[in-house]
């Protein structure tokens, strides 16, 4: 089996996804053993526009990074979304939650109307382009991308859970969030992550997007159980998954 | 073999002697709550607790469980034998141990929990402090009589030892101080004990014998309960992780960098998660919520006691804590299929 | 001589798209740009309506590099806002984790983007062939800062343990006891690590060009994390408070790019920045790093940068040590971070390991954040990058098109630029 | 096998792919032999857990024969992982098996001497496939035996040679349907169960065997109800999520049936009352 071309891009993002895989550390030979990378800006200095694979890290946000992924998209045999800005548009669509003339201004004031400065609504990959595969997390899991990519060799579709953090979260024996009366978003996330922050005693920020079929309509009774409202939910759900809650009303 | 009396300080001494000579996984507080977890210090062991955040099943069928390695060449085996001791275990857990012991023995044995099981030695402890939730004395699960090997209760003074079997009395041998035995009136005083605990353990009531429950499921598959119910499920599986008689499990494989050895390992699952019972295609057998979640009172009051002859939800309150949306109280399930009948 | 005509459209190996620009006929320069094509991503106009409880979560995704220092500068500011304080527990385990991340990110830097330069390969990767020993050491480094950010942080990128108040989990004695004897142990892979750089450090073109330097600085302590702001120009400390009275952002006529200034028309800021202002409070293994280098305070060979780093990292695992000796010495208490929500205003300030970082934020009586300025120090860079620019290629013109772009590229290297951090700053387009 | 003393239930052993052919779009046939030179020692109705090591496992049918010695075979669909993996083995490789498992056919007991009625649905035919050969193997034991076999489209049609060497046997009656035929089908067009009334049932008589897709067991029962076939007198094989094989993961419940165990061969009295089988 000759190795797979392994190109990787990243569009707005903060990188992190990236770093999840410099951080592999003596491992990244080993994936050196399955593919072959052919472009990595963050990494080396070689380009190539010969690629099977492309990993897009980041969320598209101008025109002219929609061509930019529409021509990846055509090159690339597989396209893999890695990390919450590609798979979900993550974080950075707060910014659509503001008309996009107040969001330039209010970071570049009077310098708003500059022309390099226009910016679209954000979207995740998906909204633009078809995608293959997802890598979820904010940032991704470095073991779960190395499992995606073995899968990937081997011509196995990865199996990704469809059940929510708190499966994750009790195989850690966590103490519940909400047992501390704190809002976690863990019972509508999608795991796969390990429960990450629940683990760390923090809550569940949604940042691997919801699972296929969340239960919203109990939302009401459960926030109403613990002295919270609908509007606190959503404001956590808003941090990552802003589509999906505006979709939900 | 009779039952000892020993004060405090022994057991903390005896503790530290076992944490020594072996594996001792104990009772720890966690945050605000409990949990198993290895012993490192005898003074951290806390015998009073009120229930452990997650079942002592993790240790007989771990999350994560390696079931064999393959290579090109062969599939081999990894059954974990090495030995520990599980210390104070409730009675409610022992009685759950007890099923698992009979449902990975039925029919095929299962030697990766068989093996486990072999080389454990329990160590059991009379609950002395009641949780929120517990209701194992509706249920005749507030004592154990089996599945130790040996029980602590504590009474005034100290704690009575009570070693049933062969590896009970090799614990035993690390006692620092050659222990009294216990007399008459201490015995009685346990029996105190465990009268109290039965009526102590019902947080919640059961209106009536677990074989009602039994006979009221055989009426109850079409009551509307279900749905209701089932309305705010999250289908997180919570429910089916915390409690010491769920055991369904999911198997996996991962492949080694050479892409040709591996593993294949098994993870702990839950019937309540939206595609347990999805086939290819996109098939599932239980699509609905109200299924999954009827199937689990079902099998908890009904598939497995008639299986094996006893009540399968032991009353431990775990899953009622789990559940973030309050549907999984399992006696106000079986109280209301009982009314309806 | 030749026409020379560079367009390096995304200088690689650095975080974020920067791109660089020359042409030059006959030895006249016509034109030496520093441009920044990032994507901007507006986080000051997102954060607005979150609650304060989020915010950290929030700007942490501002960079994947330095997410622990976006992290701490937002908890901080936070805290100053609703008037938060800390425990002298909590205050020392982010100091903690702020060198594990420090640590990390120059072990990268100097390890994997630059050290690729200087012997000579394409990236780390055929390194790991020819020179297998360096990339060992190099990675055994790497992943200390990492699994130590991990043990603070919850894990090595966007941690979650911080919370206004506090941590939402506590490593263990145990845990510190083991980082310690890590730490201790990794000194000696420092050394070897100084040993390689300094076995190439003729390779560091010997370019020099005098500017502001502008650091944190902290009574008595070679800081990352409390202080105020110091230049080399001036005596004067500036409160954090009055950041931005330091970095004055202005706009060029020649680029659209928001620079800043303060005494001059552009600063530094960054490892060598802090060497410059703080140097003399190094830590004795420190201290005898720099003077193998024969790196004294006023270097401004903004390629030593590198070298400062090197000389950080011995300082940060030293004075880790000390910390850690303090805190297993008083023993990990328990605690519960506890904050509300209150209307009001706060500064955090930080040095992110490629400079001085300043979050500001202000809340409503909800809690809600109702306006922000991030200002990062790659932005703070940028116009001194440009300066450097100005100054270097004319030395080097003569070496060719080749050399002039490699030069370039490692110059813009050193400053261990960040840009993905693309907050605040304007960017360019090309034609 | 596996379960006695102390073996392992969950490690397979190899067997080497003798062959590997495609039988329609989908489908492919395997003959396979187990490495240790044995026979898998089924009987028609078991399944086996098919092994790719780093893919994962699948229960398959084992479609051939007890009567048939050396090799056993099976018929594979491509529906996920395993069965895409299985699909590209080459012969002469190895892949892993364990069992066989589950409950069989009763084709030395209750269907001795009866008349036997097979109803097989697609794929259905597979593990069916065993059950009829090994009646025609041991045809006098037997009486009258009727075969129905409906597919989608003509294309999808399993086993076609055998299916004419049935057509062609005096003592066998063969009735073939499909959904949607093609130009060059000139049989039956429709559903399997409008093959029903075109046989003769005995209903004192017959015993009938059933296999296909899920929706198809409640139209087929409903039909030969009509002939007031006793319930007792007819056995279906059920499809569930499958994981171990054996009777532990919880996967292929009905209700507080294993299907693993208790199936997948049920006599549908046991199962006419259990709400989730049909
Ligand atoms: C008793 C029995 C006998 C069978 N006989 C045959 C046969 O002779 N020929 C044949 O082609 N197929 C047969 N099947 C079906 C076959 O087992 C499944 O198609 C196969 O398991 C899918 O596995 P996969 O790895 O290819 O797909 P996967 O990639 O695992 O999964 C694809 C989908 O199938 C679901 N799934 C996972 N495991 C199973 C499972 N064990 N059974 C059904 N769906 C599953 C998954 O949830 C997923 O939705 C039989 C199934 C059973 C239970
Ligand atoms: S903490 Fe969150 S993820 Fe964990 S069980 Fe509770 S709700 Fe689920
Ligand atoms: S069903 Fe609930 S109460 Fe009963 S044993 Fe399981 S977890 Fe405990
Ligand atoms: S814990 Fe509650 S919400 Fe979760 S699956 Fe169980 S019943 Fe449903």
């Amino acid at each position: 089996m000759s190795k797979p071309r392994v190109a990787i891009f990243d569009f707005a993002c903060c990188e992190g996804c990236q770093l999840q895989i410099v951080n592999l550390e003596e491992e990244i030979l080993n994936v050196l053993d399955v593919i072959q990378p052919v472009e990595w800006r963050e990494a080396m200095s070689e380009q190539s526009e010969e690629y099977d694979i492309a990993i897009v890290e980041g969320s598209i946000t101008r025109a002219e990074d929609e061509e930019r992924i529409k021509t990846i998209r055509k090159q690339a045999k597989i396209l893999i979304a890695l990390g919450a800005c590609a798979t979900i548009g993550g974080l950075n669509k707060l910014k659509n939650l503001f008309p996009l003339d107040d969001v330039k201004e209010a970071v570049y004031g009077k310098h708003a109307h500059m022309p390099h400065l226009n910016t679209a609504a954000t979207k995740a990959v998906d909204e633009v382009v078809r995608v293959d595969y997802y890598v979820h997390g904010c940032p991704i899991d470095k073991r779960e991308f190395t499992y995606i990519l073995r899968c990937l060799v081997l011509g196995k579709k990865p199996v990704i859970p469809s059940y929510p953090v708190c499966v994750e979260c009790k195989k850690n024996g966590n103490i519940c969030r909400f047992e501390y009366n704190e809002i976690c978003l863990g019972p509508i996330t999608r795991a796969g992550c390990g429960a990450k922050c629940p683990s760390n005693g923090a809550w569940c920020f949604g940042c691997r997007g919801l699972v296929d079929d969340p239960n919203v309509n109990a939302a009401q009774d459960v926030m109403d159980t613990y002295g919270k409202t609908v509007d606190d939910l959503k404001a956590k759900i808003m941090l990552f998954n802003i589509q999906q809650e505006q979709a939900d009303g | 073999m009779s039952v000892l009396k020993i004060k405090q300080e022994t057991l903390t001494a005896w503790v530290s002697e076992l944490i020594k000579k072996t594996c001792l996984y104990a009772v720890q507080a966690k945050a605000d709550k409990f949990d198993f977890e290895l012993l490192e210090d005898a003074h951290a062991l806390r015998l009073d607790y009120d229930v452990s955040n997650i079942p002592p099943k993790k240790y007989f069928q771990p999350p994560v469980e390696e079931l064999l390695r393959f290579n090109e060449q062969e599939f081999k085996t990894t059954v974990d034998d090495s030995p520990f001791v599980l210390f104070g275990v409730h009675p409610y857990d022992v009685n759950a141990i007890s099923q698992m012991d009979k449902l990975f023995a039925l029919g095929n044995k299962d030697v990766h929990y068989l093996t486990r099981r072999q080389n454990s030695t329990i160590v059991a402890c009379d609950v002395e402090n009641a949780s929120q939730n517990v209701f194992s004395g509706c249920l005749g699960f507030a004592t154990a009589d089996e599945g130790f090997d040996i029980l602590l209760t504590k009474i005034n003074g100290g704690y009575l030892v009570d070693s049933r079997t062969e590896k009970g009395q090799a614990l035993l041998k690390h006692l620092p101080a050659a222990a009294e035995k216990a007399t008459a009136a201490d015995l009685e005083e346990r029996e105190t004990v465990w009268q109290n605990n039965i009526k102590l353990l019902q947080k919640h009531k059961l209106k009536a014998r677990p074989e009602a429950v039994t006979a009221a499921l055989d009426k109850a598959y079409n009551n509307p309960l279900w749905e209701e119910r089932a309305a705010r499920c999250f289908s997180c599986g919570s429910c089916n992780l915390v409690c010491p008689t769920c055991y369904c499990f999911d198997v996996q494989d991962d492949v080694n960098w050479d892409l040709k050895s591996g593993l294949r390992y098994r993870c702990w699952d839950g019937c309540m998660l939206q595609d347990f019972a999805t086939v290819a295609g996109d098939h599932n057998f239980r699509k609905n919520k109200a299924d999954r979640y009827r199937h689990r009172y079902y099998r908890k009051g009904k598939y497995v006691p008639e299986k094996i002859g006893v009540f399968s939800c032991v009353g431990c309150g775990r899953c009622i804590s789990a559940c973030v949306t309050h549907i999984a109280n399992p006696v106000e399930v079986f109280n209301k299929i009982m009314e309806d009948v | 001589m030749a026409k020379i005509n560079i367009d390096v459209h995304h200088v690689t190996r650095v975080e974020g798209h920067g791109n660089i620009k020359v042409r030059a006929n006959d030895g006249t320069i016509e034109e030496v740009q520093w441009q920044v094509p990032e994507a901007p991503r507006f986080f000051e106009a997102m954060v607005r309506g979150r609650s304060f409880e989020d915010i950290q979560t929030i700007v942490s995704r501002i960079c994947g590099i330095c997410s622990v220092t976006h992290s701490l500068a937002a908890i901080k500011a936070v805290e100053d806002a609703l008037d938060l304080e800390v425990s002298e527990q909590t205050d020392m385990l982010r100091i903690l984790m702020h060198y594990g991340e420090q640590l990390e990110s120059h072990s990268l830097h100097v390890g994997y983007l630059v050290a690729p330069d200087l012997l000579g390969q394409k990236s780390v990767v055929p390194l790991a062939a020819s020179h297998p020993d360096v990339v060992k050491t190099i990675i055994k480094i790497h992943r200390l800062g990492n699994e130590w950010m991990e043990l603070i942080g919850g894990r090595m990128t966007h941690p979650v343990t911080i919370k206004p108040g506090g941590f939402s989990k506590l490593p263990t004695e145990k845990e510190l006891r083991e980082l310690k004897k890590r730490l201790e142990n990794i000194v000696g892979d420092l050394h070897t690590l100084a040993e390689v750089v300094l076995s190439l450090a003729d390779k560091l073109p010997a370019f020099e060009r005098d500017t502001e330097y502008i650091a944190l600085k902290q009574n008595g302590l070679y800081t990352f994390y409390h202080g105020n702001i110091a230049s080399t120009d001036t005596p004067k400390i500036v409160d954090i408070h009055q950041f931005e009275s330091v970095a004055n952002e202005y706009v060029t006529p020649h680029s659209t790019a928001k620079w800043t200034k303060w005494h001059r028309e552009s600063y530094a800021v960054g490892a060598l920045a802090r060497f410059n202002v703080n140097g003399e409070l190094l830590m004795p293994e420190a201290q005898k790093t720099a003077a193998k280098f024969g790196l004294n305070k006023g270097n401004c060979n903004p390629f030593m940068n590198n070298v400062a780093q090197v000389v950080e990292c011995v300082q940060i695992v030293e004075h880790s040590l000390v910390l850690l000796d303090k805190l297993l010495g008083k023993g990990i208490v328990a605690e519960v971070p506890k904050a509300a929500p209150k209307a009001g205003e706060g500064v955090g300030c930080v040095e992110a390991p490629r400079g001085i970082l300043f979050h500001r934020y202000a809340f409503n009586n909800q809690g809600e954040c109702i306006r922000a300025n991030i200002c990062i120090p790659t932005n703070q860079n940028h116009a001194n990058i440009q300066k450097d620019f100005e100054a270097f290629v004319p030395k080097i013109l003569d070496r060719g098109q080749d050399q002039v772009r490699l030069l370039l590229e490692m110059l813009v290297r050193s400053y261990d630029p960040c840009i993905s951090c693309s907050t605040h700053y304007l960017d360019v387009e090309f034609v | 096998m596996c379960n006695n003393g102390k073996k392992d239930i969950y490690l397979p052993e190899f067997a080497t792919v003798l062959k590997n052919e495609s039988m329609t779009e989908t489908e492919n046939y395997f003959e396979l032999k187990l490495s240790s030179g044995k026979d898998l020692g089924h009987m028609p109705g078991q399944f086996a857990e098919i092994s790719i090591p780093g893919i994962g496992e699948a229960p398959i049918s084992i479609s051939s024969s007890p009567t048939k010695n050396g090799s056993f075979e099976m018929v594979v669909r491509k529906a996920g992982n395993v069965t895409n993996a299985l699909h590209s083995v080459e012969a002469g490789k190895k892949i892993g098996i364990r069992g066989p498992f589950g409950t069989t056919f009763p084709v030395d007991t209750v269907m001795k001497e009866k008349d036997i009625l097979f109803i097989c649905g697609g794929i259905g035919l597979v593990p069916l496939r065993s059950a009829i050969n090994y009646c025609l193997d041991n045809r006098s034991d037997y009486g009258n035996v009727t075969i129905l076999s409906g597919t989608k489209t003509p294309a999808e049609r399993l086993f076609t040679d055998e299916l004419v060497q049935w057509q062609n046997r005096e003592d066998v009656t063969l009735l073939e349907t499909v959904d949607y035929a093609d130009d060059a089908w000139k049989g039956n067009v429709g559903v399997i169960t409008t093959l029903i009334p075109k046989i003769n049932i005995d209903p004192a008589q017959t015993i009938t065997l059933i296999c296909g897709p899920p929706i198809m067991y409640k139209f087929v029962l409903l039909e030969l109800m009509k002939h007031s076939i006793d319930h007792g007198k007819v056995y279906v094989s059920l499809e569930r999520h499958m994981k171990c094989g054996v009777g532990k993961c919880g996967h292929c419940q009905i209700n507080g049936l294993y299907a693993c165990q208790d199936g997948p061969v049920f006599k549908y009295a046991d199962i006419a009352q259990v709400k989730e089988a049909i």
